[in-house]
């Protein structure tokens, strides 16, 4: 692995909902073409650390993205960023009253980055890519649980995002789509793409990962290589964890 | 027992117009109003959010025949409408009470589209700021149109106790069906009648509004619920 | 008494208490005031009810609604009889019987003070929004005798005067006896305008409404009547609720 | 502007009274109703189910105030009430128009009832059956407890709105708020100031209300939505 | 094994909603303590089935479960033969407005089969068993997934049934929850009690089941001991589904 430049730098980064403070001073950066992976116990946070990274939530601390800093930055200049991250939901969360074309084309239209022609043919492309090309005029309803997930991958790259964050994308589906979902993230892990993970799926995430890292209870309670994670650590609760879901 | 509809079921057509056209305005002007204050009791500004509560507070807490009577007397010294006579009654009543009927609307079309709006899961609001949408272009584009979907079913209900609360607007001189059903058992001597006319005829109304209504939903419906 | 055929009377004996049926808010005829932090139902019809019941032996019971139902209740048995300022139009007369006259009737137009000159003639009236309050004589007389106005139609009166006093309206066909207490209580406020409006011989006569069927109970109101006629009490009974409506009218 | 107040409270005190009295004889009535006409609606006889279907439509598709008129009517031919006064009315007035009004309310509870009744899974039901409990049991200890509380806030709505509805008993000469504000606008020669004072009454009533219903859900809930 | 008498019989099962035709002619037995695994694709059947078992749906052809033809049978006697039949369901389902313990001691107290000393005190037991006798007082909200659904098994033991259906028992729950649940099962299963088991869980399947029945499209398509369903079989549609989820 070359040394590329850091894209993503969290820096104490807090989070608390009333009382219950859920991200206890979260620090890590990520390189370009890096892939993390973030494990650990339902509750821990990992989802609301993703959230955080796309500013879905206000923080206190730094994330810093390619040298800007997401917590000071306006309005528009988030927008701006946020188009540079794509984002994979558990719940896919495709738009309903959208066909598949439209969930993917929309954005891209409305936010006058391609012209309607351009962005159809680079939403067959990407469909296409995922192995979807025949679904294009279908309403999201009537796929199913893999097939809407891929589809949702495809809409966060319409954008040509520089990172792409994925939140559990593979544990809402049945066991037999599992598989087709990997294999587009291995894809584009192959073609170079920097990406944040969270996943219960440890056999992908040994294959996959540059780094883990397992987050326990808000904080960072291990982390390392997927080698130094799945069988070298001493930490007794990522041991504990690793046992219970492998 | 309804022989005397032979005579006087011009009475009761004109009525149904007016209950008609009253209610059309007040169904328009509730929309308009909620979709306001909806905004209003979402916003982040404070003032906004204690103003539009206030407003469904009074509104939902009072009356709406003391309601309509209150406006009523307010509008009628603030706008000025010309005294043209219309379907038996005159214009510069049936606007501002129109409007009264549209203002105590709002207050329920305003809650019924925040419950529209919370039930689509914060997911999809937050799929469309993650893809860079503002978030006027993410509520307008992205969660209304399938808020207003949802929603269908109780905008229906609303619209069909419109149609019947519109009945108020005869304390204020307005001829609409229940006036005139009631001036007609009062010549009659006998309002058991007359107002079965009228309940009939308030039936039929509700009845092909609702009608309507689940032609639409099913209409917006077709497009992408198909069972797989 | 032995002419009657039927036991109206002796029912209502046998009961203790008549029940006159009224719509309470047609002051002077009828309104509520609370004496005592008592409610109390008061005006003239009251003062002649109560009149009725003293001769009859009974208590008063006062049933208060709508005036276009008052006639309903009286069908059905809800009231004994009505005083509410009913006007014995041919068409009442139909369903109800009435007793003798105990107030004429002279309807005018109220209006507000500034128009106490403007209409003068029908013809003036021409496009204005007259008010009348649903099935009364009033509303008959506004719609037949106005013509060119718009007639408007409420079931509650305040609600038309309260208009008036907006501008809302410019006139309200109102009988006599109201427009004067209305003059009295806000002088500054209302004029009764020049206009004429003729009171049809069939609608100027106000009368107390029973049961076809009572004729025993209207014999003895009318016993009653002539004789509060006669001994002049009819008058002062009416100055007295005059004066109840000025003092609690404020 | 209220100072006939001084004078005119105890009307309208009497007036409140009247109106809860008769808000909570209908209430109740409209829960009983609610409850039988849901179940006949569930009901796997086709028969009961179209009479539930019948009742249901008829009354939401027809003005609360000449249901309520016809109603009193016929009920008063049928049902003999004394003719004791009670609160400045007759008993046989303020009983058949509380019930005019638990028949309005009975349609709308039954809807609601209805809507709580889906809204738990039908996993509950399956996994009472499951256990061998029959389908009453079912339906009584573990659905409808759950059920009742999930419709609490619909159920809130439905009292307030029967309670501000309960003025069309004024028609049938029950002195409730809006009849005694009415009257003694007529004494005053003027209503707006009465007016104002029953939409207030009105308001602090369903004010007080909500509130309850708030405590209620909230006891209901403590127990067992923790967040953990 | 021991040659045990069928505890269930199958018959020419057939079950359509409306014109979509769920099973077809679906024939199998189950003989006493005889763990039964169905496994196949998303909407092969497999739910309905056991719905169909404990007679929550209505169908035709015949189930006999000891001797007693459920379709045949009044309100009543179903209502005696459900009991010995315990359910576990994919959501859990237990009642939100009991404790665990009275979502345990509902039915025996109100089936009167115990007395309310009995069952609480046989509940206990129970909890004991499923490691959550502290639990007892505890509102299900309150409780983690595999918590709850422990707690649904102990709810279905309290009747003692003379077989446990299981649907999809551990989908539904967090990867760290799945092993205590499992482990539940498998003790169970090693005291003799007769079990029909749907489950993508593939290890837990090869270890407990006597048979392994593959479900897909509302049919048998095929069925055997796990060696034969997981290695030798010919069915080209059990080999794609078992590449898919193993
Ligand atoms: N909107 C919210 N309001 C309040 N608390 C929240 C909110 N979202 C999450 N939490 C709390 O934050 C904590 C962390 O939740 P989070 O969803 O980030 O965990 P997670 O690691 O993603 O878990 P899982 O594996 O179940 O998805 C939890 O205790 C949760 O209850
Ligand atoms: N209540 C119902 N009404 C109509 N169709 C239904 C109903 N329940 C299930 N189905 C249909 O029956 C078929 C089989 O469903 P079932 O739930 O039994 O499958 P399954 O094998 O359990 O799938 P999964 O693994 O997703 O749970 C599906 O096509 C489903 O759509
Ligand atoms: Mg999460
Ligand atoms: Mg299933």
């Amino acid at each position: 692995m070359t040394v590329e430049p850091n894209i993503i730098e969290v820096k104490n980064l807090k989070k608390a909902y009333g009382e219950n403070v859920v991200l206890k001073d979260i620090s890590f950066t990520v390189k370009k073409s890096e892939k993390v992976v973030l494990i650990g116990p339902s509750g821990g946070g990992k989802s609301t650390l993703l959230r955080c990274l796309n500013r879905l939530e206000d923080f206190s601390g730094q994330v810093i993205f390619e040298n800007q800093d997401l917590s000071a930055a306006s309005k528009e200049k988030l927008r701006a960023l946020r188009q540079k991250m794509g984002m994979v939901f558990q719940q896919f969360n495709l738009f309903p009253h959208k066909t598949v074309l439209e969930n993917i084309t929309f954005a891209p239209i409305k936010l006058k980055i391609s012209s309607l022609q351009a962005a159809q043919k680079k939403a067959l492309d990407l469909l296409e890519q995922v192995g979807l090309k025949n679904k294009a005029n279908a309403y999201p309803q009537s796929l199913s649980g893999g097939q809407q997930q891929r589809v949702a991958i495809a809409r966060a790259l319409a954008m040509d995002p520089e990172v792409m964050l994925f939140d559990e994308p593979t544990s809402a589906l049945d066991p037999e789509m599992v598989g087709d979902v990997l294999q587009v993230m291995e894809k584009l892990a192959t073609e170079g793409m920097t990406m944040i993970i969270v996943t219960h799926e440890m056999g992908f995430a040994q294959e996959v990962a540059d780094k883990v890292i397992f987050m326990d209870q808000g904080q960072i309670a291990d982390s390392g290589s997927p080698a130094y994670i799945f069988k070298e650590t001493a930490n007794p609760r990522t041991k504990e964890f690793i046992s219970k879901v492998m | 027992m309804f022989g005397f509809m032979k005579q006087y079921y011009p009475v009761f057509l004109e009525g149904t117009a007016q209950t008609i056209i009253i209610s059309i305005i007040g169904i328009l002007i509730g929309i308009l109003l909620g979709l306001l204050f909806v905004m209003m009791r979402l916003s982040k500004l404070k003032v906004f959010e204690y103003l539009a509560r206030v407003y469904i507070a009074i509104v939902r807490g009072t009356p709406s025949m003391i309601q309509v009577m209150l406006i009523y007397y307010t509008l009628s010294k603030v706008i000025s409408v010309p005294q043209v006579q219309f379907l038996g009654s005159g214009l510069d009543r049936v606007i501002p009470g129109s409007i009264a009927l549209g203002i105590n609307s709002g207050a329920y079309t305003a809650e019924i589209f925040r419950s529209g709006i919370i039930s689509i899961s914060r997911g999809q609001t937050e799929a469309g700021l993650s893809l860079g949408l503002s978030e006027k272009t993410t509520m307008f584009s992205i969660v209304l149109p399938q808020a207003v979907r949802n929603i269908l079913p109780a905008l229906g209900n609303e619209f069909i106790s419109l149609i019947k609360e519109s009945s108020v607007l005869f304390y204020i001189g307005v001829q609409e069906v229940t006036a005139q059903a009631l001036g007609v058992g009062g010549t009659l001597y006998n309002f058991v009648p007359p107002l079965i006319v009228a309940a009939s005829i308030y039936f039929v109304l509700t009845f092909l509004l609702s009608q309507l209504m689940q032609f639409i939903e099913k209409k917006m419906g077709r497009k992408y619920i198909q069972s797989n | 008494s032995s002419s009657s055929k039927d036991n109206s009377v002796k029912k209502i004996q046998d009961k203790k208490t008549i029940t006159v049926g009224t719509s309470a808010d047609y002051a002077p005829f009828e309104f509520p005031i609370v004496k005592n932090g008592q409610k109390k139902i008061v005006g003239y019809d009251m003062l002649i009810a109560e009149k009725i019941a003293d001769n009859l032996g009974v208590k008063l019971k006062i049933e208060n609604t709508e005036f276009p139902s008052l006639i309903s209740e009286l069908k059905n048995n809800k009231i004994d009889m009505i005083l509410a300022g009913m006007v014995s139009t041919k068409q009442r007369r139909k369903v109800v019987a009435f007793s003798r006259s105990y107030y004429t009737v002279k309807n005018v137009l109220l209006v507000q003070k500034k128009d106490a000159n403007t209409y003068n003639t029908i013809a003036s009236l021409k496009g204005k929004q007259i008010g009348a309050q649903q099935t009364t004589t009033q509303e008959s007389i506004a719609k037949q005798q106005i013509k060119g106005a718009n007639v408007v139609t409420e079931s509650v009166l305040t609600s038309l005067t309260t208009e008036l006093s907006q501008g809302k309206l410019a006139g309200v066909v109102v009988e006599n006896e109201i427009a004067d207490n209305y003059l009295r209580q806000f002088p500054n406020k209302y004029a009764v305008a020049k206009v004429k409006l003729t009171t049809p011989k069939d609608q100027r006569s106000v009368n107390i409404a029973v049961r076809k069927s009572d004729k025993a109970l209207l014999k003895r109101i009318n016993k009653v009547l002539i004789k509060l006629q006669n001994n002049g009490k009819m008058a002062k009974m009416l100055k007295q609720a005059q004066v109840l409506q000025d003092k609690y009218g404020k």
